[in-house]
């Protein structure tokens, strides 16, 4: 099967793999940390927290993605800071993680808050009682009994990032190895008479890994909730 | 060459940025130009007005193809081209097709009543006034005074490919889109072209970007007005306009 | 010493109590719905007052005045929930253990296989908490709260899940903690037996106040204080072991009365206190003879009080202390029962326990 | 008639019990774990047993072996849960009108306003459970199952959380639903004074199984049968009322035998369980005189029963029925009880309730 | 400020809103309905299932709006037995409804499946006990106390649809006044030299709408949280 997928497309397969997983490792934390701080605080500005984080969600994503161009670009505000850094985002596989991880933030997000406002406060309460500061109860009550949605925000997000399309082509072009993710490469045979079949193939890809991720989610998050059930 | 270059090796990396029409024709020279001249040739194919808006922030291109003057207009107007690096590659034409393999054609004049043959239909186009393919056929519908009459008729897609899909699929009875596009495409047929003078020249600018150049974007530039590059392009129904 | 004083308004409920809790348990009784577990919220933490002082010793918990509040966690608190709380997510094990992975390195420890043995937990350690009958999650949730090395155990109807056998089995280990351990703890109960067997001192709270406190003995001894009821009416009395008979029963001296009772574990020479409620008590003019209740102490009627119903209270001196009986205003009538007669009481031994009558273990007559 | 035949395995614990529940209330008697939750819940539908067969009369609820499973919706069931399980989003007014919405329209209904007097819950209507204390959600939780029309009630330690006067109040409503509707009620108690008062039938559990089952007065009348250590051990015998006393006293007949209880609210003529505890009894060999005890019954000792302990529980044969005494064995010594000698029976009168002793609500003596 | 925005583009607001609205309103019953199976039920292809919700998420828009225009285009299967009821799809805005419906679809799944997740089953099985049926246990309980995640879901999900691109010009192109969503209208205006600042305007104003929804729902879910919390 080989000459199912050129060299060129498992390039895109395998580059789409790196931006989704490191786009969404890096963005787990900081989801985390956003769900949290939206679910259990209040503080000034957390409806203007919350309308940012979901902001890639309202806009086209060639808007997020100009967006992205002109304030991550070389030229660019934060783009020239980090590039006196070192960071160098545009027109990078770097670049299309991060596309992707602001793309899929909001589902991310939204996942996790939910299932950490489900968790119980008053079993956090005892915790507190048991002695845990704040973010051991962070980490040994409310992290764990949330995990069923952390785990599908995580998938999800991964989902989202392997199928993001508009804001990555927009901030970080179409460079084949570098930027050139499985939906860039399906709009580039989607561009040209006869890439249909071409572009099908890697649709079916994305389709099984997508898909992957998914039913294995599923089974975890299962698992999980059995672990946590019935309480 | 850019910081951008993650292998520097003897040869040079060329990076063109092209507009997605060319994809086949760039992929079969760029196999041409690797074997010819040893550059590693780099091509990151988009819609023009995305590539130039990359250009402006700074992308590391050193070629730019687009599908319209007008963006090349813009990063000429920016400062962004280096100076006697812009030539006219190739052109098109723009043709009327027509859902199903053997259509009648029809021929296209001031007498064209192409409402008439919609009936219920919609003719589909890319973006009017955004997409070039799309900003053509208008500039030559309305050459032939039915624009108005069409105007509310027109289903305008992002891009011209969708536009043939929308044909292809038989959504839309008829479209309006490249010559290149429609040869290609089963279940279409090319029912009449426009005449060249209907319509501002459809060309595809190639330019050299501001302070980019070397032995490798030498070579490219060279190579695209070879003979081989313009059989290819030929072989892709472009008009060839470099000799 | 534990010292409390809050106000806080609910808006359809005030609470607005003082109150100190010298070391030992003192009892927080009163009916549902009175402020009971909102005052043990308050001491833990999990309620801001609007206003008040909490202290334990000169460890302030709480001064709204000096803005000092301490988070829950800071508090170092054994809080037995009313409703378990348990950890779904960790298993049995994990959930006994939780409070020591974060008390200080050198806090004194409660042996964690002792305690489960104690409450017959050692089967369920790898369960999860969904899995387990109520009373089992009591169970653990009474362990949880004593493995974290507290400073100040909060209890808020520990037992009243528990069946009698089981209630008996783990009140000995909190009485033990009150005499062993020298730290507070506050225990929130309806139930009068395990009030007379555990309070140091009780607080009778009603709508959100307190309405009476003291020394156990004195609460739950003086009908006129006690504000629930004659039904939980009973006089304690302070008694010696004397030594163990070979029958198996233990005998006391109550200042100079012997009492006996089902065999204790307490060695010769110790100190108890016994309960004798006022409805256990039977009054005779005359020393009776020839019946099977072995305790009877004589002494001198102090005064009788008379409610609206068919029955009297009326309290006896005796060497031992004062000791109430409840009986029908018919009865004191037939006995002629005034201020200064001399009467016998005669205790039903059974009802002698170690403070307690109603989860008391043995058998006797 | 209540029948439950089922047999389930948790892995870690099996159940396998049968049993009948006649009407009137049948208690589910055993310690913490024992399985009576499960047992519950199978009635309920909310397990679903590997084997057996549960019917009202010949109205299936499961049968395994046709593959009948009512759906716990159409068992018509007033499920008092153990941990309350009030709708949060639901105000409580709301709360106790949930289940009438799904009753059909000509069942048999309670009387709202009634039960929330009774209850107590007049200034709670409109509040949610969210800011209820416990005894007041349980309570809630009662009246919701009550309001519910249902055929047959369950009810998992509903008392549990409840003070002792709100017990008392509720108690005779329990009573009542028992004597006028004529509904099972199947309830799980740990309480010693609840089951005497309550229950028809009494089944003992133990470790999933039926130890011990019977009418209240055999069950809980006979040492030997009881499993539950000798404490909870006491005798019921029926007497009638006599009329009511000026003094506050109402006087009954136990075949023959007068015996005197503060008022009560029966008209004479009505007949009565009483429960007279083992440990409630003195005995006497002589007729004691001038004592405060007005109940007092001749007989005659049929059995006398020795454990390991240092007591003994003595039968009692009197004319108004058998009564426990539990004494010393060195007191039976002293006395020389042996079957076939007379003894006479003091009972301190205020032990004699109807039918309950942990309850009751006068003062007496 | 009204020559702020030309009256096109006002049209194109308008009817942003009316696809956006129609979109999420009828895809909230499918919405319940579904994520009530994948939370509560087990049946086969139950994974099956849950991957086809997502795979509008998986896909590139390009090619979601692609399959649509296959299936639901006048000559489609699923378009022409809807045309012989008088239901046309193709380049109507209900045709933009649904394409909005079909990518906001997973993100409304998996919200409300989370929150159905979390309520209690005991609180459920209390409500049968009472006499309720499965369809009242769920109309009376479940569905009350997973409001909060319904809100939630909706929310971001007329979010999406008011910022989807792709799938909807793909599936029923742009056409004034019937299919020109806001979206579309600034892609149109990105694609000319010059044409930022009219994207921009646009841009504004589908934010501006967008957070006012966002902000409303979580005044909503607050308000609801405080109903059902503290259990
Ligand atoms: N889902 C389950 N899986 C395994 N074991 C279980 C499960 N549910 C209950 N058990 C076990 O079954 C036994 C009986 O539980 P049940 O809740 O019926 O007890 P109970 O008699 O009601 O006790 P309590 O008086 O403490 O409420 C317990 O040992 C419990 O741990
Ligand atoms: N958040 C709240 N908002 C309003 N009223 C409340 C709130 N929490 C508790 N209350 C009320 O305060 C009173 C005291 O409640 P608390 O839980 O302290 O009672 P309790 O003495 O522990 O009762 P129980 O013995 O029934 O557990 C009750 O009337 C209760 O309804
Ligand atoms: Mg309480
Ligand atoms: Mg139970």
């Amino acid at each position: 099967m080989t000459d199912w997928l050129g060299p060129e497309e498992w390039r895109a397969v395998a580059l789409s793999l790196r931006v989704s997983f490191w786009a969404t490792l890096f963005s787990l934390p900081m989801g985390i940390l956003v769900a949290y701080a939206l679910a259990r605080w209040s503080f000034p500005g957390k409806q203007l927290v919350n309308g940012l984080v979901h902001l890639p969600l309202i806009l086209p994503p060639v808007v997020t993605g100009y967006l992205l161009l002109l304030g991550f670009g070389t030229r660019g505000p934060i783009g020239g800071v980090l590039a006196d850094w070192g960071i160098v985002l545009a027109f990078r596989w770097t670049g299309a993680a991060l596309a992707a991880a602001i793309m899929a933030f909001p589902l991310m997000v939204r996942a996790i808050r939910l299932s950490i406002e489900a968790v119980d406060p008053r079993l956090e309460q005892a915790a507190a009682t048991l002695g845990a500061a704040p973010f051991w109860v962070f980490v040994t009550v409310t992290l764990p009994m949330a995990l069923p949605g952390i785990v599908a925000g995580t998938i999800l997000a991964f989902a989202k990032a392997m199928g993001e399309f508009g804001a990555t082509i927009t901030f970080v072009s179409n460079i084949p190895g570098e930027t050139r993710t499985i939906p860039s490469a399906i709009y580039a045979f989607l561009q040209v008479p006869g890439g249909e079949g071409s572009a099908m193939a890697l649709v079916i890809v994305s389709v099984v890994v997508a898909m992957g991720a998914l039913v294995l989610s599923e089974i975890l998050a299962r698992r999980v909730a059995a672990r946590v059930g019935g309480a | 060459l850019g910081a951008w270059s993650p292998v520097i090796a003897a040869a040079d990396q060329v990076v063109v940025f092209a507009a997605a029409s060319l994809t086949t024709a760039l992929t079969q020279i760029e196999t041409g130009f690797e074997a010819a001249t040893g550059h590693d040739l780099v091509v990151s194919l988009g819609g023009s007005s995305a590539l130039a808006q990359q250009i402006r922030q700074g992308a590391p291109a050193d070629l730019f193809i687009s599908a319209s003057t007008d963006w090349m207009d813009a990063l000429a107007a920016d400062g962004l081209i280096a100076p006697g690096g812009r030539f006219d590659l190739l052109g098109n034409r723009l043709v009327l097709i027509a859902h199903g393999r053997d259509a009648a054609r029809v021929a296209i004049g001031p007498g064209l009543d192409l409402a008439a043959h919609l009936g219920e239909g919609r003719l589909a186009m890319a973006l009017v006034d955004a997409v070039p393919a799309g900003i053509y056929g208008k500039a030559a519908l309305t050459h032939l005074g039915v624009w108005p009459a069409l105007a509310p008729r027109v289903a305008q897609t992002d891009n011209v490919r969708a536009a043939l899909a929308l044909v292809a699929l038989g959504e839309a009875p008829y479209g309006i889109v490249y010559a290149t596009d429609a040869n290609a495409q089963d279940n279409v047929t090319i029912i009449a072209t426009f005449p060249p003078d209907s319509h501002p020249p459809i060309t595809y600018p190639v330019a050299v970007l501001a302070g980019r150049g070397g032995a490798g974007v030498d070579a490219f530039v060279a190579y695209l007005r070879s003979d081989a590059a313009r059989t290819i392009l030929e072989r892709q129904g472009f008009v060839a306009l470099q000799p | 010493m534990l010292e409390v004083a809050i106000t806080h308004d609910f808006g359809s409920f005030t609470l607005d109590a003082q109150f100190c809790a010298p070391p030992g348990v003192t009892v927080l009784f009163g009916r549902s719905g009175s402020g009971k577990t909102s005052l043990v919220h308050a001491v833990a933490g999990l309620l801001g007052p609007d206003q008040g002082r909490i202290a334990v010793e000169d460890w302030v918990l709480l001064d709204t005045r000096h803005s000092i509040a301490l988070k829950p966690h800071r508090r170092r608190l054994g809080y037995i929930f009313q409703e378990g709380r348990l950890f779904p997510h960790l298993s049995v094990g994990q959930n006994l253990r939780y409070g020591a992975w974060f008390a200080p390195k050198d806090a004194p420890r409660e042996d964690m296989g002792r305690i489960v043995d104690l409450l017959g937990l050692g089967a369920l350690l790898d369960r999860r908490p969904g899995a387990l009958s109520g009373g089992e999650k009591q169970r653990v949730a009474i362990g949880r709260a004593l493995l974290s090395a507290p400073r100040l155990i909060l209890a808020d109807e520990p037992l009243a899940a528990l069946d009698d056998a089981r209630k008996a089995e783990i009140l000995p280990y909190l009485e033990r903690l009150r005499d062993e351990v020298k730290i507070p703890i506050l225990y929130v109960s309806h139930s009068a037996a395990e009030v007379a067997r555990l309070a140091t001192t009780v607080i009778a709270i009603e709508a959100g106040r307190v309405i009476a406190q003291g020394p156990a003995a004195e609460v739950l001894g003086d009908p006129a204080v006690l504000p629930l009821g004659a039904r939980e009416a009973g006089a304690l009395i302070t008694a010696r072991v004397v030594g163990h008979h070979d029958d198996g029963l233990t005998e006391l001296d109550a200042t100079g009365i012997p009492l006996f009772l089902p065999k204790l574990v307490q060695a010769p020479g110790t100190v108890l206190r016994v309960r004798i409620a006022a409805h256990d008590v039977i009054l005779s003019r005359n020393r009776p003879e020839g019946l099977s209740a072995l305790n009877i102490l004589p002494g001198v009627v102090r005064d009788l009080r008379t409610g609206a119903g068919p029955g009297a209270i009326v309290s006896v001196d005796t060497p031992a202390g004062r000791v109430l009986a409840r009986i029908t205003r018919r009865s004191a009538g037939a006995l002629g029962l005034v201020p200064g007669v001399a009467v016998h009481a005669i205790v039903k031994s059974v009802s002698v326990a170690p403070g307690d009558v109603g989860a008391g273990s043995g058998l006797l007559a």
